[in-house]
């Protein structure tokens, strides 16, 4: 065993920190998410450049990193600056997948920022079951043409491509499919989510589409790319965490009520003590998400469930008890934590809920 | 000991349901259910369609003009119109400074200003807290200097719910500073268009604008709108404070919430079953449920013994803890529900002519917004921290 | 609606209270709770001259009372004291499953403390479901006789009388017998409950028994005897958390650490406050339970269930947190608060615990 | 970073898996799982074997005799003893006791009471609180003055754990009270058997006895039992604290309790399914699976960074925080597994001969005892109040 990060790690996760210290005002942050785009194009291609795409992929297909940790560090570090660009579903997630389907240039795109593709999988928006798509593939000669409705694709507005997840008359299980954004019978509707940024119901309508992999084979693929996209989630929450805890010891440290800063009431003191050791406790389940990821998928599933539970029970109470602590001021526009709480407790409703990933580790 | 309703009181429910079905507009109750700002339009016409019933002082006593319902007909009022989804009846003057004045304002001030609340005249915010005095309310700093036959006020109020649409304030102002901080500070009633006053929004976590800080610079208020006497504010504002009794529980808005979402788990469907049918939801549900079961009847108990004249006691605070808590569990629940959906934000679906996507089922197009807007119900009106300080000082003595 | 308690009712009340008071002390309490019989015979005769076990009752089956506040009244007021008694299944329940089976005279003697009739119905001390008994009844010509073993009955020992559920070889539903203790083929095997008391092992052998009622027609009337059962409980363990809330307060008020009393510490008071609020609700609970115990058999079930699962959770938080609020001395057994607490833990594992009902009540 | 067990710990997990099942009996083992008390003849026997193989020290520094092991092999050894059901080590003298004297003892008094405490001489017992110093424990108001050669103690301790079976007590006492109150406290060793002394028992609310009050009357002691310097005893005490970090996680131990709710979960019939498969029990399983798998690692972070040199800091009290509750959680879970089974108390099915009912299975005989002796975890060895005041004292830093 060892506690310790790697010093490239700690290296990678200097840089980010330097890049939103210094050209990641939340300022900007918070215009971009409403933008019609959802996010800031420039700011994109920057940490494309600084390699933060790139750390979260295998040598072998182009990256330099791409171990659970990686990813961990990554997000951790994104987290801590509510970065909003779209690094997950529509590069880690897709990208891993175009990387096991041999899709290797554009791969290298998504590393290099150049491209983005989104991931659609889901039909139902009240559901987080992504195994058993309604949307229909059909083979004519050695052409597919996919129509069906998928919803909640995040940032998939001025995505390059998406990848979707379809049934095929000929093959019992999920197949997925790439599209080109501008191909004709693709229709997108994005709307604003309520922690900046967007995502977009997308309606294919025999929609000219290129298989990926196997047909009927995708199940597990899929697997694979949602336990790393629900990693970079937690990890994502831990770094908001830490910031949120950051802000509430600073307001219990300055802000006078009655005579004494907060941090002197001994009910908030047990508050904070609380909430302090319950991120204590999402950091591992973190951490040992991050070092199952390579793990057979079983075992990885677990730890990834145990992970997505913890950051969701843990990160909601935060997100509320933050807010409770810092009275008025918490609920204002103005004031950073309301961002990072809105954030915080949005990732619970991404790749399944606290009692989603409760139910699915009790079952496994 | 009996908890059925009599007969008086079921035809009583009969009536108002009767009413809300007659005179409240469809798509008022649409938004209202879909937790949206209500405008200033459709707050003052829902208050001149109960003052024209003489609904509006529906908890006043009856020598100022009100119904004289008992606690139990008030409650069912209450829950009726929230299951209805009428707009709420505005707090500011016609359930907080109302209950002042008719305890504490002069013949005057009461002839005046109350009237002018219920005719709609009158659209009152209130200026207690400031940026330095929150939970410590007493430690106040807008000060109010006499200059012969006037006020001066300076100083800056916050928190000021719908105050962008108010023309009068009553403020807390401290008119003596050489005395311990709970002794020096004045009820006064201050009209908008003074001088000198500055309203400016301030914009909240969901987005929505219903605050504003309000500053005070050298304003000028006639000593004629002073209420009793100079420096006893203090105690006219804890008798408001233990005094905002009805509906202080939320159990009717509580009530309205659960119908909404036991309904909306019948359609939200997960691995191609109801919701409802989920056995950590249903456990979800039925906790809240089984909880506003529960607070419905502390609620009525604590009514029963406040019009049988108990003291203010812990009660309130209680009701408010237990009542803000669980109209924030609803939230919560009913933002679980949604699963991905919760992610959209998409209050234009009510906009006339929208046809972009509907991502949540439409009364829910709102539902992440209010989940966040309601996490104010905790902090405002003396925070629950507040109200367990005042729970154990009484209970405890110490 | 009403909400002030009759004058009948308030003086029972008192009665109960100064019985208590002047003849039940704790000591003596605690030594019968470990005694062969488990409970104490004078005090159980005394509490029955005292009109105790007839307020249980309807009038027309000789008692003077039997409605859900009068069963919740006496409770209640036995909570306080943590009596030990066995009031509820030998004598609430059976008393008036025997009254419902036109057993009058055996009802008479119940009332006036005479004799007592045990319930046995579980036959799988894990579970809280007496709805599918295996034990078995066979008539031969017009006698009854019954064989299996029940678990978990309360207080059998020294009792004249026990009703066993059975399932018959004609007739779908369950049956209930009356069996006398002397019976040949009747073994019981005690044993010592927790928290003061006991309880029997049931084995029959071909047992002779008297049927009770209609053949297979015993569901109703055993769930209407669960629901004031379970009704008794709930205001038991009210009566229990009156006094454990007397006992902290008063600790709360006295104690002093760091040269203040406990009371002052802003953390305890908090969750004084909580807990005092939660036995608010509790006490809610109990009389929703109470007022609907005449209801159609659903909506009075949803309130027992709604009140039993209430009972079970914040009674399970308020003993276990009144102790960690005393701190060493909530762990003695000098201290009266730990007896307390013991009881109202376990009142959850009698009838349903919390999350049983909680599903009974979701499920309806 | 890197949670994979190296070769070499795995092979030594084996080898302290074989050393187990060569040496511990069976039926201390069972009574141990069940959480019946261990008897002083099984406790010393038990420490015997382990001090035979050189393990009774295992978190001794090595040049006080222990092994060296790494914190991931010292949790290793933990979690093994605890799923083995073997009687935990003693802490007072070997894990208390010993590293305030490798600190702050003399050569004298390392070398007289450091062998002792290993080869089954001494058992020792613990002398802190007080009736009016529990949280407080500053406060004590135990005397000790000295008189040439000797202090003369005066006064009473209580809670103290196992004294029944102990010849030798270290207490804090006072021997300054004019200074604020941490200031005059010191550190001394007691034999029992000094005249003047009297233990007598408290019974706990589970039935047990196994913490006492020990009352002082007189008693003398040579000044050469005084640890380190006078009045300097409340450092060593913070220290004795702040150091007690092996184990303080419990997570072996709830290791334990979980595989056997595991266990217990699959025999256990409701509705005629195992209790598995019920979705509240199951969910209420895995929130504590989950919770200890993350404790786990919480636990080798920090005892990876006190390896490393990091000082005492608020993780000690986190761990304790979590990981008492946690066992309690178990525990209590354990208690609801058992249904109404739960009500029976009957350890006597472990006696010889019994032949009365079996309410629950065997191993869960005196499982609501035990459920309720524990919420002793989350008082005693300092409140998991006083951690918190810790944890915000730390990190607040007012």
């Amino acid at each position: 065993m060892d506690f310790q990060p790697t010093e490239e790690r700690r290296m990678l996760a200097d840089m980010i920190g330097k890049f939103i210290q210094n050209d990641y005002p939340l300022n900007a942050r918070l215009a971009a998410g409403t933008s019609a785009l959802g996010y800031c194009p420039e700011a994109y291609s920057t940490m494309a450049q600084l390699g933060l795409i790139g750390a979260l992929f295998d040598e072998e297909v182009g990256g330099f990193g791409g171990s659970g940790f990686d990813i961990a560090t990554v997000f951790t570090e994104l987290g801590k600056g509510l970065v909003l660009e779209p690094l997950n579903d529509t590069a880690l997630a897709t990208g891993y997948i175009l990387a096991q389907t041999d899709q290797l240039k554009l791969v290298e795109q998504i590393i290099l920022g150049q491209k983005r593709v989104a991931l659609g999988l889901i039909e139902n928006g009240a559901d987080y079951d992504w195994g058993a798509p309604e949307t229909l593939a059909r083979q004519s000669g050695a052409e597919w043409h996919v129509s069906g409705v998928k919803t909640c694709v995040k940032f998939a507005h001025g995505a390059d491509a998406i990848i979707v997840s379809a049934q095929t008359p000929s093959a019992p299980g999920i197949s997925l499919f790439l599209i080109e954004a501008s191909t004709a019978g693709l229709a997108e509707h994005p709307f604003q989510t309520v922690d900046g940024g967007n995502a977009c119901e997308i309606t294919l309508h025999n929609t000219p589409a290129q298989l990926l992999g196997v047909e009927g084979a995708a199940y597990p693929l899929i697997d694979a790319a949602a336990a790393r996209a629900t990693l970079a989630l937690c990890a994502e929450a831990l770094g908001l965490m830490e910031r949120i805890k950051d802000m509430t010891i600073d307001y219990m440290r300055t802000r006078k009520q009655f005579g004494s800063v907060l941090g002197k009431f001994q009910a908030l003191q047990h508050r904070v003590a609380q909430m302090l050791l319950e991120i204590e406790q999402a950091k591992s389940a973190v951490i040992n998400a991050a070092n199952d990821l390579q793990a057979p998928s079983d075992e990885r599933n677990r730890a990834i469930s145990a992970a997505k539970y913890s950051i969701g029970r843990i990160g909601c109470a935060v997100a509320e008890e933050a807010i409770q602590l810092h009275g008025g001021i918490g609920m204002t526009w103005e004031y950073d934590l309301g961002h990072f709480a809105k954030r915080l407790v949005m990732i619970d409703h991404e790749w399944g809920d606290q009692d989603d990933h409760l139910m699915r580790f009790a079952q496994s | 000991m009996d908890l059925n309703l009599t007969e008086a009181d079921q035809a009583f429910r009969q009536e108002v349901i009767e009413f809300l079905n007659a005179e409240l507009p469809a798509d008022i109750s649409r938004r209202v259910h879909a937790d949206l700002p209500v405008s200033k339009e459709d707050t003052e016409f829902w208050h001149a369609v109960l003052h024209k019933r003489g609904w509006l002082t529906y908890n006043w006593p009856k020598s100022f003009g009100g119904v004289g319902w008992s606690p139990v007909q008030q409650f069912i009022f209450e829950e009726e119109c929230a299951a209805a989804g009428a707009p709420r009846i505005l707090p500011f003057g016609l359930k907080m400074l109302a209950p002042v004045l008719m305890a504490f304002g002069s013949k005057e001030q009461q002839e005046q200003w109350l009237p002018r609340m219920c005719d709609g005249t009158d659209w009152w915010c209130q200026g207690y807290s400031e940026p330095g005095s929150g939970s410590d309310l007493a430690s106040l700093k807008t000060t109010a200097v006499k200059q012969v036959d006037h006020y001066v006020i300076n100083g800056q109020k916050t928190w000021t719910t719908l105050g962008q649409y108010a023309n009068m304030i009553f403020c807390l102002v401290r008119t003596d500073s050489d005395c311990k901080p709970q002794a020096g500070i004045s009820f006064i009633l201050v009209d908008l268009a003074t001088p000198g006053i500055e309203m400016r929004p301030i914009r909240t976590l969901d987005g929505g604008q219903e605050v504003n800080e309000v500053f005070f610079t050298d304003v000028r208020v006639p000593v004629a709108n002073l209420v009793g006497e100079e420096n006893k504010g203090w105690n006219y504002a804890k008798y408001l404070l233990a005094h905002e009794r009805n509906g202080i529980a939320n159990v009717g808005i509580s009530g309205q919430k659960l119908a909404r979402l036991k309904r909306l788990s019948l359609t939200q469907k997960r691995g191609g079953k109801p919701l409802a049918d989920d056995p950590l939801f249903a456990a979800r549900l039925a906790r809240l449920e089984i909880e506003l079961r529960n607070l419905e009847t502390t609620n009525l108990r604590v009514l029963d013994g406040f019009s049988k004249g108990a003291g203010p006691g812990p009660e309130s605070s209680m009701l408010k803890i237990i009542g803000s808590e669980l109209e924030q569990n609803f939230d919560d629940l009913t933002r679980r529900a949604l699963g991905r959906q919760a992610q959209a934000h998409t209050p234009e679906v009510f906009e006339p002519g929208y046809n972009g996507p509907q991502v949540a089922p439409q009364d829910m197009a709102n539902q992440s917004a209010a989940y966040f807007n309601k996490r104010k119900v905790s902090i405002y009106g003396g925070s629950n921290e507040i109200q367990k300080n005042i729970i154990t000082k009484m209970i405890l003595g110490l």
